[in-house]
């Protein structure tokens, strides 16, 4: 199950759900607000989804997963709004009988995500300066990037 | 002429000052009509890099759109 | 930090302690006991290991992902005693400043603990057999595999 | 003459009835040893998948034992 969440990820209850008497593996992945990008210092971020089609994505990708993976569940959230340094942005879980599937199916939600669905991080900065990540900053040549 | 509604997003929103624009047009593409915005409001990134949907669904910049159409144009995406 | 634990794993604990202002990306595996292994229906599990070598082996794998892979940090906790399905085994936490980093490091080392670690496996079965897992059976010319 | 002290995990105790064996043999590795105590008690699994450590350290199946030693024979892992 996909979601969008304007408040802060219940991680705990999220890996708890995943429990399933068949799985032997379970692999979550966290995307944190870190302190920098691209060697700026980054004090907070701002989310923002178009939410009907980032759901209407992000339940697609999981049912891609589940399609070329033998997996027994995968869920994933993602946060909007204005998150400080340490919160989760995006958490991605994945249960399988076997870890090869799990790691897989992970990584390739994870990467689909970011890759595919309407949502956009403001960045801003120690020195005052914001902007959106990987777009074209207006009065600059340079185009940031994520990681 | 077709009348569609463009919606803006992220920092084309910023830029155009609106998250909603109505447009009174002759009958054109997505991309079409992403060119003409993006020249009014000096879009730096092209749809290379932009994703479009047209009534919610994510389209081609080649869909032909129709009166009474809502466009979504969508800056490069950042999620995760 | 490696740890041989007599008592269930404290997930939620040991991902509160990776957090870490400059980590962008956090990759946690979890091994549970399932309910099925190579076609046996599995009841429960007892692990063994030789907490000496464990324990220098394990901090080892550990400083070998460092040494690999740019991490802020990685742990691992594998429990021993009786087991019940559903349990959680082995738990697994990276972080890193990137996500390609923290998969191949949390892959990495799970599977290096599994290979190298002296930690065995005692299967009970439905059936009211028992065996360990990947040691050629008494009596039989069997050998179980593992996940 | 030497005297070793031999120490069986898992399978190997469960087969030897004993998680410990004093052993007075005549020199040789750690792998002779482990052939001797195969025989004895029939274990299955060969060096090949089987791993030894002498004084808490892993070591080759070539390692010649000394008086005092003591030899962990450990049957196939399956941590995890």
């Amino acid at each position: 199950m996909f979601k969008i969440s304007a408040t802060p990820i219940d991680v705990v209850g999220l890996r708890e759900a995943l429990a399933d008497p068949g799985a032997g593996a379970c692999v979550c992945f966290e995307g944190w607000v870190r302190n920098t990008n691209e060697g700026a210092a980054v004090l907070a971020l701002d989310y923002e989804a178009y939410e009907p089609l980032a759901v209407k994505e992000g339940e697609q990708v999981l049912a891609e997963a589940r399609e070329q993976f033998e997996l027994i569940d995968a869920a994933c959230q993602h946060r909007v709004g204005a998150l400080q340094l340490g919160d989760c942005a995006v958490w991605v879980g994945v249960t399988a009988a076997h870890r090869d599937a799990a790691f897989a199916a992970c990584r390739f939600i994870i990467d689909e995500i970011k890759a595919r669905l309407p949502i956009w991080k403001k960045e801003h900065y120690a020195d005052g300066d914001s902007g959106w990540v990987n777009c074209a900053k207006p009065g600059s040549a340079a185009v940031s990037g994520s990681s | 002429m077709i009348s569609v509604t463009a919606r803006y997003f992220a920092l084309f929103r910023e830029q155009v000052g609106s998250d909603r624009e109505a447009w009174t047009i002759p009958p054109c593409t997505a991309g079409e009509l992403f060119a003409r915005a993006a020249a009014k409001y000096q879009f730096l990134d092209g749809t290379a890099r932009c994703k479009v949907a047209v009534n919610d669904e994510l389209s081609g910049w080649d869909t032909p759109l129709e009166d009474g159409d809502t466009v979504l144009f969508f800056p490069p995406v950042a999620g995760g």
